[in-house]
């Protein structure tokens, strides 16, 4: 067991499938050379050389769009986008080819690939810098999209993305890049992409979260505990699609009782669909409609006003609560 | 403290070998035995009657809207002439002639452009990519492909197709960047048909030559006469041999002409002139190399009935195939279906059962449907 | 009054506010001399010259690009994009800018203008040529995201969204174009944006559609009727952002049961926030979970395979009759 | 049935008028005032000045992440000078010093890099886009507005900027093909710093220069000395003026050099050697042109202070400004905010009253929150 950030986390998975499997190989901006600009690549061009883990020209959809020719000849291409931000550059190749070659060439191509972005607040940056876009990539048939919510989860779901035979775009919280040490195993860990995780139990409401809210979520629940008495049970997605509905309805059938939290605006955003989705397994066990803790319906904000626009701690305790008093 | 011309100047090459009568320019003539000269003719002469069998097809309904090639025989034969099966091919969507001379077989293409999915699956041990419909996005696939084939050491070139519209998007400027700076095994042949649907080169980009963008990623450009089958053969041969040394990608121009529809949705009488066209079919590929043929005495007897022999048999094969089965629908979308699709299908199936036995084809278009524009209307 | 089919509809619409105002122009792939390759921009160009209907290079980036640069000018453009699956060529242009230029410059400039895409299936077109895309809009505030079923609403809604001061996105029903011709007044009109359209009046259930998928509903309504006796409200949704929530939470107080239907595929898509919203709402009033009859999730199908995927009439009287049976 | 060299030649050309001693090229010299000539060093001094004072202020937490332009002075006054107030400016990210020159208040700029909204709003008067942030995306924004310009007839034409890196996105190559195509007033003034964060140019580009890709578009392509402010003015000046007498568009590359950081969050000295920078701090633009002005015996005294004194109040007024009030952010989502976005209006309301006061500013980043990397540890 070591303690590690998810910074080193994510190294060390990358590192870790990279001695694996030759066909892994690293490509993006500023990759290579310097590291990543977080740092997450940070050494592996100096191990593994620069054919390997490729400094590519300044060019999303070319990034993305090489990567899946690497991927129909067998190569496993990960793929940094700098920050989630500017992957719209590159939306059509995700879009047009990342998730349909398989089905286009029934099963002669697949794209064994992973996208890795950064995404949502926390770092004081500037515009584009501190989004949350899960949800277009959420939506289309094809692809996986992962977002875990810390060392460990990091480690075990980049090593399966890089191992799925599928795309999967695989979001990293800024949020969480250095924001606690975990301990993570010492062998190498896959952990099971399309699938929930309790991260607290109980019965009195279900707090559905991801990525940096999930810190939120299970502060909020603590403080539930301690002053309302309320024992919340927190699900970790870690998987946003294929959406985990089991774990979802198996929960509110217990708990009558849902919230939903996300950095993403609220409309058409991905907690439309967990919503929806408890409705259709677990309507008879509902006892208050499903409230959504999110960002606002506004283009973006400006870090000055960031707070804000995410959702805290106070917010998603009151939710719950107006929840639990329905 | 000067103004002056950087040097050296930059420079873009034309060629052209036979002239429209089929008189060669012997000093510029590829090698090629009498066999490959055939066999090039051959595989023209199927793409031409092939395309006009599919625009039939599309006519009564039999398969959808089709891109025909006719007048591009030259460009996309004479270049995929030079690769090996072990190369690599990408085309867009207008490349029939050259996927059925790579192996694709005549039935699939029918599947394909009749809107199954069967149709869009390569062979197992073929190396090209499937049609590509969004324009230019299959530049960057090239690419990547290249720079696998240099990754893993191997020893192939791939070649990737597309058209002059497609110069002007995005993803055109990024492959050709990428291929530039990674010095990869790629030949990008652009078939200058001087048309995109109704938009003309001039409209399209203020450069005087497709071939001269080359420049702009510091990789060499040629212009060549596309309906020449002889002078595209022996630039891509240059290209092709320059990839696998090593060398580096080459982007070629040939100068074209569609001479039909853009595709069988559209009516070129709205934005182009008969002259030009009549023009153009002057410098007809097909005419211009069985002249040259036959006064090398090369021409078989009975070919255009093989030819078309085989495109029958391929209709035939393709009528005879079972219904499409809404149900495989299911089966590629990932390697393994997730829950909710799955229940997607099982619900799918409890209709399918439950209602009478689709036919699986697709019925003839309903009366209110919108027919592409110009479907039933257009002559060529 | 005048009978127009949608096609005509749409070319009147923009013939008018062309004339209304100069500062209108058209600008795409093959709108000119050919007046689109549906038609709708017929003889525009021949009226008003190539340099307010212009023929642009094959590029969807620069055609929004630009026409954001001409927003930001004063001028009203209103792009087409060829079909809506070659939009995401310019999705950055579209996410990145026309949405976020107002938010960006705090109201010094704003965009005007107006993406017209041809969405949906029923032309037996190729890969790209036939799926349905409004989720992606929807999700990005700032933007507005219009869907006529008609040629009256689409001769109305176009109008409203070319005067309209922010960035619309308009989807129009390939499957409508020629479908059936439809009075049209002969003043030029401009229907409300962000207003839902009761269709058919009803207190069984509530069907929600737009675009093609309205006449579905319609005929589904008409059977229900005939069949088993029951008044289905059908609300024909028109915007799908900023959506009607008001509408559907007052439809459904009266019925206590909805189906919502689509062409996009399932997970993730629109039908997730119209379900959510309306529980949101009408929690108490509800009967049923809400049903969502809409395209499968897989990447596409190809026209052969059509049919069986996109919402037919028995698919949606079927789940009408189990969400009334529930 | 040739091989020829198409002709004419495709050539591009270099221009330089101050050598680094500050030695002029009479020939080539620009006309321009002493007046001209001591705005031009003060707007350069300023954007140095202002420069470091902005990183200071990062590396105190008082803004967030600040690209600084250290070492492009000279490309961005010597270009911007040549502007009319009439004229638009479209900057990327990376042009204080021009965006300063053109109008915008100092505080503002505070404002912007310090996370708040009312950073980004231009005057009304005043015809400067925002900085853009998506590299190169606000290229297509400046050929539609020059495309605007040419549809009401008006009199303006519009400068672009944007550096190395941004030559490799799609969107350059687009909007190039279009301001060709359209022949409309426009400007692309490259900023050749050499780096795209950590990426030198020559794994940028395979192409030797920057200015031969306006071949691609069939436009001129100039390259010019970008830490010699006469040289920049002069070609700013020549490419400005065709534009204005409807001559189209033109291509400059600036060859210059980014002396500090990336941004704030970046460490340079990852990726390149301090010989490289010790270098080109020999062609520092500002020394050069000092020394320039000096043997014309054109330095004002006391220019620092003035200049540092100017910066000073500006960030007096940046801090005395009341803190960011959160209920704006609904403000400027869309012309009237529909029916949804005023509820999720109200909540807020309600919490914020309920709440005790925000102070609004955003208070120091918490323990826990990350670093944009490098922002504590940087040097330059
Ligand atoms: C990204 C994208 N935009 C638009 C289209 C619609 N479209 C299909 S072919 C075509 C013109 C292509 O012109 P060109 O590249 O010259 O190829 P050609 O059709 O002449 O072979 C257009 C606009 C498309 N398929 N993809
Ligand atoms: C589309 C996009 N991709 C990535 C980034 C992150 N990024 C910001 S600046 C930069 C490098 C830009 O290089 P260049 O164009 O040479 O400009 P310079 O920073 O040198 O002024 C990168 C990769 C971005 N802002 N936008
Ligand atoms: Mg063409
Ligand atoms: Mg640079």
């Amino acid at each position: 067991m070591a303690k590690l950030n998810m910074v080193k986390a994510l190294n060390l998975a990358l590192l870790e499938e990279m001695e694996r499997d030759n066909d892994v190989l690293v490509l993006g901006e500023d990759v290579g050379v310097d590291g990543g600009v977080f740092r997450v690549t940070d050494d592996l061009q100096r191990k593994f050389g620069s054919q390997r883990v490729i400094d590519s020209p300044l060019a999303e959809a070319a990034i993305i769009g090489t990567a899946v020719g690497m991927a129909l000849y067998g190569l496993k291409p990960v793929c940094e986008i700098q920050f989630s931000g500017f992957a719209f550059q590159c939306f059509h190749q995700i879009e047009n080819h990342c998730a349909r070659y398989r089905m286009r060439s029934q099963g002669r191509f697949h794209i064994p690939m992973v996208i890795r972005m950064p995404y949502g607040g926390g770092v004081r940056a500037l515009e584009h810098h501190s989004e949350s876009e899960e949800q277009f990539y959420a939506h289309i048939p094809g692809l996986k999209m992962v977002i875990p919510s810390g060392p460990r989860t990091a480690r075990g779901l980049l090593a399966a993305a890089i191992r799925d035979p599928d795309p999967v775009i695989f979001f990293e919280a800024k949020a969480l890049y250095h924001a606690a040490k975990e301990d993570v195993p010492d062998e190498s860990e896959a952990l099971p992409i399309g699938r929930a995780q309790i991260a607290r139990e109980g019965d009195a409401l279900t707090l559905v979260a991801y990525g940096a809210m999930l810190r939120v979520a299970l502060e909020a629940a603590d403080i539930l505990r301690i002053e309302d008495g309320a024992r919340v049970e927190v699900i970790d997605l870690l998987t946003i699609s294929p959406l985990d509905r089991d774990a979802l309805v198996t929960s509110v059938k217990k708990t009558g009782r849902a919230v939903v939290v996300h950095e993403a605006p609220r409309s058409f955003g991905p907690g439309a669909e967990i919503a929806a989705s408890i409705m259709d397994g677990a309507f008879l066990s509902l006892e208050a409609p499903i409230r959504r803790v999110t960002a606002h319906d506004v283009p973006f904000v400006g870090f000055a006003r960031e707070k804000a626009n995410v959702p805290d701690v106070p917010r998603v305790v009151a939710a719950v609560r107006e929840t639990l008093a329905f | 403290m000067p103004r002056i011309t950087l040097e050296p100047r930059f420079q873009v090459e034309y060629l052209s070998v036979l002239d429209s009568d089929g008189n060669l320019d012997t000093a510029l003539e590829p090698k090629l035995s009498e066999n490959d000269l055939k066999a090039l003719y051959r595989a023209m002469l199927l793409g031409r009657r092939l395309d006009e069998r599919m625009v039939r097809l599309q006519r009564q309904g039999r398969v959808g809207t089709f891109a025909p090639i006719k007048g591009q025989e030259a460009s996309q034969i004479g270049s995929a002439f030079t690769l090996r099966p072990s190369d690599w091919m990408v085309p867009s969507f207008r490349e029939t002639a050259a996927m059925v001379w790579r192996g694709w077989p005549i039935d699939k293409l029918l599947h394909f452009f009749a809107g199954r999915l069967e149709g869009g699956q390569p062979a197992p041990d073929q190396h090209d990519l499937p049609i590509t419909i969004p324009v230019a996005t299959q530049l960057p696939h090239a690419v990547g492909l290249a720079y696998a084939v240099q990754y893993r050491g191997d020893d192939a070139v791939v070649m990737a197709y597309f058209g002059d519209g497609a110069t002007s998007e995005g993803d055109f400027h990024e492959a050709m960047n990428f291929a530039g700076v990674w010095h990869v095994p790629v030949v990008f042949v652009c078939q200058n048909n001087q048309w995109a649907i109704s938009v003309p080169l001039k409209k399209q980009t203020h450069s005087r030559t497709i071939a001269q963008k080359a420049l702009a990623y510091g990789l060499p450009g040629l212009q060549v006469d596309g309906n020449d089958v002889l002078a595209v053969y022996a630039a891509a041969r240059e290209a092709v041999d320059r990839a696998r040394a090593g060398d580096g990608p080459t982007l070629i121009e040939c100068v074209t002409y569609r001479l039909g529809v853009h595709t069988t949705a559209d009516d070129p009488t709205k934005y182009r002139a008969e002259e030009e066209v009549r023009m153009w079919e002057q410098k007809d590929p097909l005419t211009r190399f069985r002249i040259h043929l036959e006064k090398r005495d090369l021409l078989e007897t009975g070919l255009e009935q093989r030819v078309d022999d085989e495109i029958a048999q391929a209709v035939r094969r393709f009528e005879a195939a079972p219904p499409a089965d809404p149900l495989t629908m299911f089966e590629h979308a990932y390697a393994t279906p997730p829950p909710g699709l799955l229940a997607q299908r099982d619900e799918m199936a409890a209709r399918e059962h439950a209602a009478p036995a689709l036919d699986g084809q697709q019925p003839p278009a309903p009366v209110d449907a919108t027919p592409m524009r110009g479907q039933r209307r257009t002559r060529r």
